[in-house]
This record gives structure tokens, sequence and C-alpha cells, in this order.
């Protein structure tokens, strides 16, 4: 692309965000979405548009996953690495497709033509494996479908023209209770909690004692309390959609099937707190909802349950945003998504101040769970006594689980809290369970021993994911992954997280690789307190949770690993010198070292 | 009466707004720190100034004293993470101390000795990451950088310049420059800018003064880092 | 002659027996050997079996960091890298030449070097076999040994080599591996509390120095049979020389001379070193072997260190060391002396005159002010090279615009001898192995031969005593037949 | 010493020492403790190491290592101190974290060693060397706890002659040894 080029592109993408540079996010994406990767003549272009030095913008097309600044392919291959994914046979069938298109894994083909990588979780594990192609899901991958691929590749295909049902995904509802089960009609809890007034609808809020869904369970009321108290007139809501923990997709099926809820959530929320703006944070990987969506709200505003003087109500004006994301975990962080929304790299802020107080461009801001905001309109709807009486005291209401890995009926379920791990197994038809992981990557790993335990805040807290492993499983492997998933993840804003995280993936990849030491595990577990201890967000805090609980409930799936009681080599010595090895053209038994011999007495 | 918390045991006095770091050394109590500057606002990345109030680790440079606080700083368990932290810092990047011409001025360096690190202990990362030396006056070797960000700072917010900043993430976030070729030489950087004269350890170094200093009369060779930094302020 | 056992006819069908390792500097080395079935030596070489890989990764580096990296090279002469490389650069930057204060300073730092280095290698590596023999008593022969019979001796050994030390800390900053000197000069003077130090000791130390060039002269008078015939061999020699003729350790021209001490080349320019050597790559060894282009690798080759010295210069321009200088020319009775066992007589009156050199330096008010720094026009390029205490040492860089080194050769003092090694090697397995049932005593004789060049290897894994030796006999299949290990030493 | 009499009946420490992709630097500053090293001969035995003649390290209580793992036959010294010593110890910058010939770590090793020996001017017969007598160069330079396991580390280029002697007569007596400011620095 020419200079000229760039230009063009990037005014029309600026032009299109209104020149604003809090929406570089949006614009990047934008101009990505047409040159296919940011070159740096691009960034440059941008720069210059937006009035914003380059190296920000640099700084921010380097931090996202989905934003690159090197070219790709004309296909882009990602295929989900979740240990769901993989439990499906996802590294097999990605191995397969590189075959059949003579592409190496994670480099561009030499014609250009394709690349094929991994991506995290893409929020399909109820229909695994899955693979995202130029941003598009494609669901139940098998070597038939992985032929197709290849093949529509081969045949340079455009996307719109391949099968749609490759496409498919599927809301798989396996058990409705209060959210799921009634239809709602648009507006009508709007209506509601407009009849009830401002006052008594936070009284309802503070009644129902509904605490967010995203994992933490902070209190929903108290957190719009002290927006609405917070100085600034200009407040903000924001619906965190950035549903990026492995194993968690019921933000998914929320978007896709019950888009009005989650509006009229956040215009609840809007209505409690005084908030006019709003912004829904969608992560890059649900991209394809983007269209649905924003008809969604389109007609919501011809509606008038958006806009100036919501259902008639003088002075409610509120309206809502989608921003973009772009393939980064760390955004569901809160203050990371604010960042994110307001065009930056998604480094998570020092808190205090919260969100609450100083949050989007330092404006009083509540941040909530697509989960919790749909929620609201139940309370809206019965009351807040109504919604608090189910679930437990302190976990009151419904919580969606999103169910995968190994059971006969994988998918979404609602179930008051307080629902014990074995009811569910026994709902979702699974046997011969080893463990199961709630929560997700950063949740907890329960073994069978566990598995009377409830789901609730107050004793296995969840944001949702639930994934479940038979006895054939390999406990490692699932820390390993998680391990994985976290260093590729870490934002790199703390010494901890940033270091710390990386080191637990070699460590594991160490063991992996059949050359572990007793002393790794020490290694491990002080490099677990570390991260616990002092790592800058939860990101960094909860990364060990899968291999500090694994070490405990499944360690001899660690010590099959060890090779050795006490020590062995960081790296393999024998690879090592391979280099030198082929220079001088050397075979002789001198030119290879043994592995036996190391063992140390 | 002016407020106070405990700090080790000893009271320490604080005013409206102010951090623990920031009461604790007006008080004579070193809390180490990278990241931090006694000119900018806390960033909280670097975490060596991790204390324990209440049980909880916080950073100090970023947490308001408040009355009655009870706060651990200089005990075995809390110098023993920040020493692990300096570890991590030492096998991320490429620290050759022998040859680094910022040895004995160096706050990582002077940071690890105070904390009595004897290794790096975990494995090496060795990255690749190639010097710039495009500008006449500067060097840039990213072989040292730590993601303190003051550099970032310094040029954004004194030198209103924004010379440079983060990109990539994780364990691949680096240094970028404001240029399009990615060289140092084509952004407005000048040797007398504050971001120029800021860098902690030895990625932003003048050009041809190296080892201008002779040891003995580095900043950190006859005292350590504890004392100077509450000599000097910082 | 001197190529005659380097490559043997039939390798396969031949033993081999290996000294492994021989010693570990800038390399470790070791010494193989392949007998037929009379026992006769077919084959002996000196490898150098480690590769550390310096030249490559300066490049890429700024300039200026240099010269405190190289001396990273070699921790018994880490001065001779420092300075050498300050040199080449100094020429790059300009400064040609550094200033009065800057010079003598950095003379100081390098004849302080020599006086410990010589000692070092003198008293706690060489004389136990001189004093004691070389197949004496396994577990005397070290300087404990020495300590326990002759305990001045040792005494004056360890105070010489402290006060070169010391003398290396006033002027670099520290003992091993400082920072003083940079491109275009220094970066301090001597403190006066250095000078005090240095000044109050020195009047010893020169008397100390005499009384080792004394000891050296009587081991061979009392056995000239041994002194003058072992592992010798005729070769050209090369070293600086001062453009008055006289003996210069720190700076000058290149001077070579052929076996017969006729002079071949003189007043070569440093910067021009390129155009006379260039080095030879063998198979079996990571050093390299550098000759005389005109003269090719089979008669190019030459020594280097302080035998080549002390006989390349026309005097020396200290009175104690010219006097010596002037007996040990007699003793070759007209044609130089080639004796390897020479080395170490030579080594002494090197001793001695950088004693000399030291002190006349303290007198000096420029060491204690003036300008350290200067810079002139900057060039791409420039070579430093400097006589280390164990031979010449060439450094050459070529910097680019950015600053950063775009070229680095590096051409050590050990590797210069490293033919003239392997040729003593062969000379006294030829005259002492061959044909014989190897014992360590004898294998013995090859470590001293190697010793006495200093290569940086012996200094190094000898710096208390013996070579750790292992040897093994192997048939022609590999299969070891026997092995002798040396006998543990215990001290105290 | 004052207490000889009492030392004599106390059996003596054995330390081995060697250097692998080291400069000796450290060996040197161990000599710089002067006229201390008469002392040191009466507190400990030396065994494989510049002391004495011994090849192979036999069973010890102190093993110091100078230098970083730069190729294989480091490796294989290396480990035989470890099987033999009770104590392990990485003395300085290079055995504490590979030193600076671990900045060739981000070349490649088949290149570098072109560079050196094929592609220099001024150099015949150009070739890699290749004899079997010859150790094969690792990737990279590695500091030795990557490859054993190590018990202490006195780090410094070189520790000065007075750290190492506080760190031996430390160890010697049984005291955890430490270094502080101002015996403790990396350059």
């Amino acid at each position: 692309m020419g200079r000229l080029d760039a230009s063009q592109l990037a005014a029309q993408a600026c032009t299109r965000n209104g020149g604003d540079a809090t929406r570089l996010l949006q614009v990047l994406i934008d101009v990505q979405e047409k040159a296919g990767w940011l070159s740096a003549e691009l960034i440059s272009a941008v720069a210059a548009e937006l009035g914003v030095p380059r190296v920000r913008v640099e700084g921010v097309a380097g931090f996202y996953s989905f934003l690159y600044t090197e070219p790709v392919g004309n296909y882009r291959v990602l295929f989900s690495d979740n240990i769901t994914d993989r439990m499906l046979g996802a590294p097999e069938l990605m191995d397969a497709l590189c075959g059949k298109l003579w592409v190496e894994r994670g480099k561009l083909s030499e014609d250009g033509l394709v690349s094929v990588d991994t991506t995290s979780c893409t929020g399909m594990c109820d229909q695994g494996p899955a693979l995202l192609v130029n941003g598009r899901p494609l669901t139940r991958v098998d070597h038939r479908r992985v032929n197709q691929i290849a093949e529509l590749i081969r045949r340079k295909e455009p996307l719109y023209a391949w099968p749609s049902e490759l496409f498919r995904v599927d809301d798989n509802i396996r058990r409705r209770d209060a959210l799921l089960g009634p239809d709602q009609r648009p507006g009508e809890a709007l209506r509601a909690a407009l009849t009830r007034g401002r006052e008594d609808w936070l009284a309802q809020m503070r009644l129902s004692n509904l605490r967010g869904r995203g994992g933490a369970g902070f209190t929903t009321a108290v957190k719009w309390q002290a927006c609405r108290d917070a100085a600034g007139a200009d407040k903000v809501v924001v619906c965190n959609a950035d549903e990026g923990e492995p194993g968690t997709f019921k933000d998914r099926v929320l978007l896709s099937s019950f888009a009005d809820q989650v509006f009229e959530g956040m215009t609840l929320a809007a209505w409690a707190v005084g908030a006019q703006r709003g912004f829904l944070y969608l992560r890059g990987e649900y991209r394809y909802l983007l269209d649905h969506l924003q008809h969604v709200l389109a007609r919501r505003r011809s509606a008038g349950l958006l806009g100036n003087a919501i259902l008639g109500e003088t002075g409610f004006d509120f309206d809502i945003d989608i921003h973009l994301g772009a393939g980064a975990y760390v955004c569901g962080e809160e203050t990371a998504l604010l960042e994110s929304l307001e065009g930056k790299r998604g480094t998570p802020r020092i808190r205090p101040p919260f969100p609450v107080t100083h949050g989007y461009l330092g404006r009083p801001t509540v941040v909530n769970n697509v989960e919790t905001l749909a929620k609201t309109t139940l309370i809206a709807l019965h009351g807040g006594e109504a919604f608090a009486a189910t679930g437990t005291a302190q976990s009151t209401g419904t919580k969606l689980l999103s169910i995968s890995g190994d059971c006969a009926y994988p998918g979404i379920y609602e179930y008051p809290f307080g629902v014990s791990i074995e009811h569910v197994l026994e709902d979702c038809g699974a046997s011969d369970v080893q463990a199961v992981q709630v929560g997700g990557a950063s949740g907890m790993t329960l073994a069978s021993y566990e598995f009377h335990r409830r789901i609730a805040f107050e004793d296995v807290p969840t944001a949702g994911a639930f994934m479940i492993f038979d006895s054939s499983r390999d406990m490692f492997e699932v820390a390993r992954n998680f391990v994985h998933f976290f260093a590729h993840e870490s934002c790199g804003f703390c010494t901890p997280c940033r270091v710390g995280t990386s080191l637990l993936d070699n460590y594991m990849n160490k063991l992996a690789s059949g050359y572990g030491a007793k002393m790794d595990l020490a290694d491990i577990e002080w490099i677990n307190r570390l991260l616990r201890q002092s790592s800058h967000c939860g990101l960094g805090s909860s990364a060990p949770n899968a291999v500090v609980d694994a070490l405990v409930k499944f360690r001899p799936a660690f010590e099959r690993h060890l090779r050795n009681l006490d020590f062995e080599p960081a790296f393999d010595l024998n690879a090592a010198l391979a280099g030198a090895r082929t220079a001088a053209g050397r075979d002789d038994p001198g030119a290879f070292l043994d592995r036996e011999q190391e063992t140390t007495r | 009466m002016s407020r106070q918390f405990l700090f080790d045991g000893q009271p320490v006095p604080f005013e409206d707004g102010q951090t623990i770091l920031q009461a604790a050394h007006a008080a004579g109590h070193y809390i180490p720190h990278l990241c931090w500057h006694p000119d900018f606002p806390p960033h909280g990345s670097c975490k060596l100034c991790i204390v324990k109030v209440g049980g909880r680790h916080v950073s100090s440079c970023a947490l308001p004293a408040k009355e009655g606080m009870e706060v651990e700083s200089n005990t075995p368990e809390i110098n023993g993470e920040r020493r692990a932290l300096l570890q991590m810092l030492f096998v991320e990047g490429n620290h050759f101390c022998p040859s680094c011409e910022k040895s004995g001025n160096c706050q990582l360096q002077a940071l690890a000795y105070d904390l009595e690190m004897l290794t790096p202990r975990f494995n090496h990362f060795f990255p690749d990451r190639p010097v710039d030396a495009s500008h006449r006056d500067m060097l840039l070797d990213f072989n040292r950088c730590i993601f303190c960000e003051l550099c970032v700072r310094a040029s954004r917010d004194v030198d209103g310049k924004n010379v440079f900043a983060l990109t990539g993430r994780g364990i691949h976030k680096h240094l970028a420059v404001n240029a399009e070729s990615g060289r140092l030489a084509d952004t407005d950087f000048a040797a007398d800018d504050l971001a120029a004269n800021i860098c902690p350890v030895g990625v932003i170094l003048h050009k041809r003064v190296g080892f201008a200093v002779t040891i003995g009369k580095r900043k950190y060779d006859a005292k350590p880092i504890h004392t100077v930094a509450l000599e000097e302020g910082e | 002659m001197s190529f005659e056992l380097e490559t043997a006819q039939n390798r396969d069908t031949l033993r081999r027996v290996a000294i492994d390792p021989v010693s570990r500097v800038e390399g470790h080395g070791k010494v193989t050997l392949l007998l037929d079935e009379h026992d006769e030596v077919r084959e002996a070489r000196l490898h150098i079996v480690e590769f550390r890989g310096f030249e490559v990764f300066i490049q890429g580096r700024p300039y200026w960091e240099v010269p405190v990296m190289v001396q990273r090279l070699c921790g018994i002469c880490p001065v001779s890298h420092h300075l050498a490389a300050a040199k080449a650069l100094d020429v790059a930057v300009g400064a040609t030449p550094v200033t009065a204060s800057a010079e003598k300073m950095r003379r100081l730092m390098h004849y302080g070097q020599m006086l410990q280095s010589h000692a070092l290698h003198f008293f706690h590596l060489s004389s136990p076999d001189l004093l004691f023999g070389f197949d004496s008593e396994v577990a005397r022969r070290n300087i404990v040994g020495v300590a326990a019979a002759h305990p001045e001796v040792a005494r004056q050994g360890v105070l010489l080599r402290k006060y070169g030390q010391e003398v290396i800390r006033a002027t670099a900053g520290k003992k091993v591996h400082g920072t003083s000197a940079v491109p275009g000069g220094m970066n301090r003077h001597l403190a006066d509390a250095d000078h005090e130090l240095l000044s109050r000791d020195i009047n010893q130390i020169v008397d100390w120095s005499r009384a080792a060039v004394e000891l050296v002269k009587r081991l061979h008078r009392a056995d000239p049979a041994l002194y003058d015939v072992f592992g010798s061999f005729e070769s050209a020699m090369m070293s600086l020389v001062r453009a008055d003729g006289a003996m210069d350790l720190y700076d000058g021209d290149l001077r070579f001379r052929d076996a017969d001490g006729k002079v071949l080349i003189d007043h070569l320019c440093d910067q021009d070193y390129a155009s006379v050597i260039c080095e030879e790559v063998k198979s079996w060894s990571y050093m390299k072997f550098p000759f005389m282009r005109a003269r090719g690798p089979e008669q190019g080759w030459y020594k280097v260190g302080p035998l080549a010295r002390v006989q390349n210069c026309d005097f020396i321009p200290t009175p104690f060391a010219e006097a010596e200088r002037r007996e040990f020319i007699d003793h070759g009775r007209g044609r130089p002396v080639h004796a390897t066992l020479a080395y170490h007589w030579a080594r002494m009156i090197e001793m001695l005159h950088a004693a000399e050199v030291i002190r006349e330096l303290l007198d000096d008010p420029d060491l204690r002010s003036g300008e350290l720094l200067t810079t002139g026009t900057r060039r791409r390029e420039g070579v430093g090279i400097i006589e280390a205490p164990r031979g010449t040492l060439i450094h050459h860089y070529r910097i680019g615009e950015d600053d950063l080194v775009t070229m680095c050769n590096l051409i050590v003092s050990t590797t210069h001898n490293n033919q003239a090694m392997n040729t003593a090697v062969r000379e006294v397995a030829k005259r002492y192995l061959s044909g014989r049932r190897l014992t360590e005593g004898l294998l013995n004789h090859i470590e001293v031969a190697v010793r006495a060049f200093d290569p940086c290897l012996s200094c190094a894994t000898h710096a208390l005593g013996q070579m750790p030796l292992v040897v093994e006999l192997s048939t022609a299949d590999g299969q070891c037949v026997d092995r002798v290990v040396r006998e543990s030493t215990h001290c105290g | 010493m004052d207490n000889a009499a009492r030392d004599a009946r106390r059996p003596k420490l054995r330390v081995a020492t060697t250097s692998l992709a080291g400069c000796f630097g450290c060996h040197m500053s161990l000599l710089d403790i002067d006229e201390r090293l008469f002392d040191l001969v009466e507190l400990v035995d030396f065994d494989r190491s510049p002391l004495t003649d011994i090849k192979h390290c036999g069973p010890c209580d102190i093993g110091l290592i100078e230098g970083g793992v730069c190729n294989a036959e480091n490796v294989h010294v290396l480990r035989e101190f470890r099987r033999n010593c009770k104590i392990l110890v990485a003395v300085g910058a290079c055995s504490v974290n590979g030193g600076l010939p671990a900045q060739r770590n981000h070349l490649d090793v088949g290149a570098c060693l072109q560079q050196v020996y094929q592609y220099r001017e001024g150099v015949a017969g150009a070739q890699i060397p290749s004899d079997p007598e010859l150790p094969l160069l690792l990737d990279k330079v590695r500091p030795i706890h990557e490859v054993v396991r190590v018990d202490y580390f006195v780090p410094g280029c070189p520790p000065s002659g007075d750290a190492l002697w506080k760190f031996l007569t430390d160890l010697i007596s049984g005291r955890t040894p430490r270094l502080s400011h101002p015996m403790l620095h990396y350059d």
C-alpha cells in the first residue's frame, strides 16, 4: 500500500469515528478491516489524522492480539486453544490443516495466502473445537471440516461465499430459570423502574442484594449508589462484554438471544446513577454479533427506549455505543477495560480511585457484567425481594453456567445459586468425573471429593465457567494450558505478572517435556506465591490458581513428569549442541551430550 | 496534632494525600522502589515498594496513608519477595553489570545490593534486544529496560514530546520511539530532555561518556541506595 | 621441522595419549600425542578447546564500552586488553597522543600489571619445577612446597604480586577488571594516599626484583645442559620497540627478527599490522596460527613475549634491567638465545624493568594532576598494540557512524605463540618421551615447556602449582588400556 | 595461628576449584587474599584445583566454580563437581549469570564460528575447527545453576579477594556466608 492510500484509509476511518482520539482502538480495528494489517505507514497516517503521537498509536497497535503490525495472510485461521478445544482434538486438527495448506504454524505461507495459529478461548467450548477465520467463529471443527476449509482457502473462496453452516453458532440452552425462562417485552422492565421512581428503584436493587456476575461478586447496588453520589455530571454506564475467561460463553448467548435485556439493564443502571452515556465493550472474538447488536440498539432507539427523554421521561437521556475489543483478556478487568475504551493499551489502573468516582475519562462510571445487567431487569419487573427469594442468603438469584468438557450435554444452564456441583454434573450427563474447573482459568479446580460444594459466592464463586474433566484427562496438562493462557494474556505492566507468568509457563513446559525435578515444583510454588501477593491486578494474582489447586489435589499428575527428585537442567543440553554440530559437520560421540549422565547423586 | 501510622512498629506522621512511601521517606524510612520518582505520580509497575498492611500486600507508592495503619516493610518476608522481583527483572533482560557503563550508578543494581541479591536464581530469558544508536547524542540499550516508564512520562508530561511509549504485551512488551522508522534519530529527542536524564538503569545513555566516573566515585560506591535515596530525596 | 609431528600418517593405527586439560584461559587446552607400536611419538598437538566469541559479540556494542568488556578475555592480564582496546579507540576518537597525565597513568597501570603477572608466573607457577626439578616429588612441587623449603622466596613472590595488584587498583579502580582507561585518556589521577602507599614500598620491590633475576641466573648456571637445550627450537621473533630501539611495553612500532637475529621488518606502524600478519585456521584448534604474510605459514611464524622482547630491543631504558639484558645477550655468544627455559630469565629481567619504571613514574607529578582527556578528528578504524606480559597483543576495531563497533579482530599474545608452543611440545616429546614408557614425570616435561611461554593457559590453572593431568593410553580403536592420574598433593 | 593446635585436631575441609568459561579473574581474586593464602591452606586441603594435580575431583566438602557453561566439556566438568562436592558454589558473574560471554546468546552459534574462522579478513585455511578433540559449543552460554543445582552464589566480576575470604571463612567455620555493602558488587 502506498502512503497516499494509507492516508485515505486512515482519514476515512477517523471520519467514521468522529476524529475522536479516544476511539483510537476502534479506528485501528476499522483500518485493519480494510487494509488487512497495520503497516508503519498506516500507523503514521492514523496518528496524523487523530493528532496523537505516533508512538502512542504504535503502543496500542502492539497491545492487542488481533491487531497486526506485520503482514498477515488473506486467510487468518486461529484455533481456539482452550483446554476444552484441545480435549476435542484441536491440536491435531490444526496440524492437519497446516499440513494440507503447506504452512508452518504461526508463519505466513510463502504465497502470503494463509496463516494458521492459536488464540485464547473463543467462547465456543460447547461446540468446539472452534476456530476463527478472519475473525469469524467456525465451530465443530473435525477432519471433514478441515478438508473443507483447506479446499476453500486453496480455491481462494471469499469468506462470504463459504457455506454458512460452517459459521453456525448455537445457544445450547439446556436449563432455563428466571432469566432465560419467560419472554420479556423490550421496555417492560424499564417502564416498571420508571414507575417506581429512581429512589425506589435503587432501593429495590439494594433489597435484591444482586452481586456482580463477572466473578468478583461486588454488590451492584453499592456500586450504583457510589457512582450516583460521586461528583460530576457526565456519568457513564459500561457493560463488560469482554467475556474472555476460558470456558465461559454465557454472555455470548445473552448477547445473541437476550440483547434487549442486556441493553435494558444498562438503561436501568443509567436511570439509577443518572448516566447519559453507555458503552458495551464487546470482545473481538464476538465481533460477529456486532451487526445484530447494532440492529437491536436501533430498534430500541426508534421505540423510545434509548435517546432523549426515554419513555417520555424528561431529562432521562441515555444512549449506548458499542466498542470492540481486539483480543486482550486483561480488558475484562474493569480498569483495563476503561483504558481500552479510551483508546489506550489495556493496562489496569491503580486503585483507588475506583471507577465509580474516576472511571471513563475520569468520570463516575459503573462497570457491570452482561449477566448482571440482564438480571437487573428481573428486579425491576418483580422487585428486589422476589429476586432475593431464590438462591442463598449471600448469593441471591440465579447463575448462568457455561458447561463444557467431558459431558453429554454441554451448553448453558441457569440454576439458582446454591446448586451443588454433583447436581450440575448429573444434569449435564457427566460421569467418571475427575475434576471440575469452576470459574475458568482463574477459578477453582475441584476434585471429586469436593463435588458436594455449592455454586455460591460464599462457597464456590464463579463467573460462569464450568469445565468437566473425566478420569482420562491429565490434570497437569489442564493446569499447563491455563498457565500458558496467562503468560500469553499478561499485559506486562507489573513485574511479577509479566515475568512470573512466563517463568511458570517455562517450568510447565519443562515438566511437560519430561525433564522436571522436585526443585522445579518448589520454584513453581514460590512463583505462585509471589504472583498472588504482589501482582497489580486480578489477572496476575489469580494466574497461579489452577496450578496451586492442581499441585494440592492432583500432585501425582505433576510428579509423573519428574525425572529426578533433585534437579534437572533448565534446558535440553544435547539439543543445545545442535547448532555447533551442524556448523562443524560432526557426528562423533563427543559431539553429543548424554542426558543420563546429568543425574546427580 | 498530625496523624500517624505505624511503619515497622515506628510511628510515622503523615499529611492528607501522602502515600505510605512518601510519608515513610519523609520520616527517614526507606522503601525500595524503581518506577516511583518524587516528581511524578505513582506508577505502581515495578512492585518493589510492596508493603504489608493488615495482612495484604499493597504498593506503598500508590496507597494513601491512613491513620492507625500498621505497615510492615523491612521484614524478611517482604524483602524476600522484593528480592525475587529483582531476580525476575534480572533474568528478563540482559543485565551484564560488568561491562555496563551505568554500573555503580544504576538503581536496579544498587537495590539488588541493598537486598543482598546474590543470584538471579530463575532461568534466564536471554532476549534479543538490539541497541538503537541512530541518534547523534544518545544511545538506547533496550537490553536493560525494566519498563518503569519514567522516560515515557518525562517525555510526555515534562518535555512535551512523547518520544517514548511501550508497545507489545506481556513478556514481549518493549519500549518504542516516536518515529515510523523506529529510529531514535528520527524523533525530536534531545540530550537535555528530562527523558534523556531520568533512566534509573542503563537504557538511555549519553553517547561517548561511557565510564567517565571512576570506580569509588560513582553514586552508590560509598553509600548504599537506602542512604543515598533518603539524603537526596529520591 | 616444526610441522614434522603436526599430523601423522595412518592416524587410525596409532595410540592416543591425552594431557587434558593442559590449562584454561582464553580457552581450555589439551595436548594429544599419537604413538606407534614402538612408543615413538608420531603426532603431538596442543589444542585450544574453548571459544568465547568476544570478537563477534563486541560487534554492535558502543565503542566506549569495549575497553571494559575486553578485559573479561583474561583475568590474569586484564590490563593489557583494557589498554590495547583503549589505545585502538584513542585512534578512533583522534586522541593521538593522549595527554601526558593519561599516558603516565596508563603506563603505571601497565607496568604494575607486568610486575604482578611476571611474579605470579615465576613464583607461583614455575619456581617449583625449577627449584625442585621436573620430576621431583609431586607433593612438594607447588608454591606451598616452595614456602616450606624457601620461605623467603615464596613470601617475596606473594608480596611482589600483591604490589603489582595494588598499583593496578590505584590506577584502574580495581585489582581485576577496572574501568579507568577510556577512549581518549583516563578517568582518574593517582590519589595522594595511593601515591604514598606505593612510594613507601617501591625500593623494596626493586630490590626483590633484582634478587629474582639473580635466582634465575643461579638456576641457569647450575644446570646449563638442561637450561640451554630443553625444548629449544629456532624461530623468528616479534615485539614492539620504541622509535629509538628501546624496550617499551606500552607503545611503539613492530619489529621482526629472524632466527639468526637479523632484523626482517622494522618500524612497522601498529596501524599497519595486517599488512604483515595473517592467521591460519587449523581444524584441530579453536586458536588460530598467525604468521608473516610474506614468508607463508611454514616459514613465517614467530614467537613473542619476554624472550623475544629482551632480544628484539636495542636496549632497556632503566639501568638495572639494562645491565641484566647485556648479561643475557652475552649468554648467547653472538647468537640469539632460543632456549625455551630462557623465557624465565628474560621474564625476570622484565619484572625488574617494570619495578624500575614504576619507581621513576611515581616521582612524576603528572600522575596526580593535569588533563586526563583529549579528542581530535574522529576516524572509523583503530588498532591498538601493546606488549602484554605474555607478548604482543593486537586489538583492531572498525566503528560505524553511529558509534557502534562494526568489526573487531583480536590477536592475543598466546595466539602469536601458538605455533611456537606446539613446536616446543613436539621437541620435548621427540627428545624426552619418544620410545619410553610414559611416566608422570616425563609428561610434566611437556607441561614445563608449555608453561615456559606463560600462556594465559598455564598461569591460570597453575596459579598455585601443577596442572591437573590425566594420561590415557588407548588402543587404535579408542579403548582405554592404561590410565595415569597424578597423585593428589595435599597442602598444609 | 593462635588456635593452631585445636585446628590441627579438627579434620580439614576438602576444597576443589575449577574454571569453566571464565577468564580466571575469580581465581586471581582468590590469590588477592595475598598472605592469607598461607592461613587458608592451614584450614583446608585442596582437591582438584590449581593447588594440586588431581584431574578428577574426589569427594569434597566445597567446590568453587568460576565461569559459565559454554561447551560440552564445561558440562562434563560441572557434573563431575556436582557429583563430588557437598557444597557447590558459583563464584563470579560468569557462573552466576553467564557473564559477558553470554552476550553471544542472541547470536547464532554457527554464524559466530563462520564469522571468526571463515569470513574474517586475513585468515588462511578458512574452516570451522571440527576435530573431535574439540568440545562443541552450546547454543547459549548458561549460568551454572541452569545445569546443576548450586548451593551458594558469590557474585562479582570478579568478587574481591576480601569478599572471597569472608565467604570462605564463613563457610569453613559453619556460618551462613553473608556479603553486604561494600563486599557485594556485580561489576
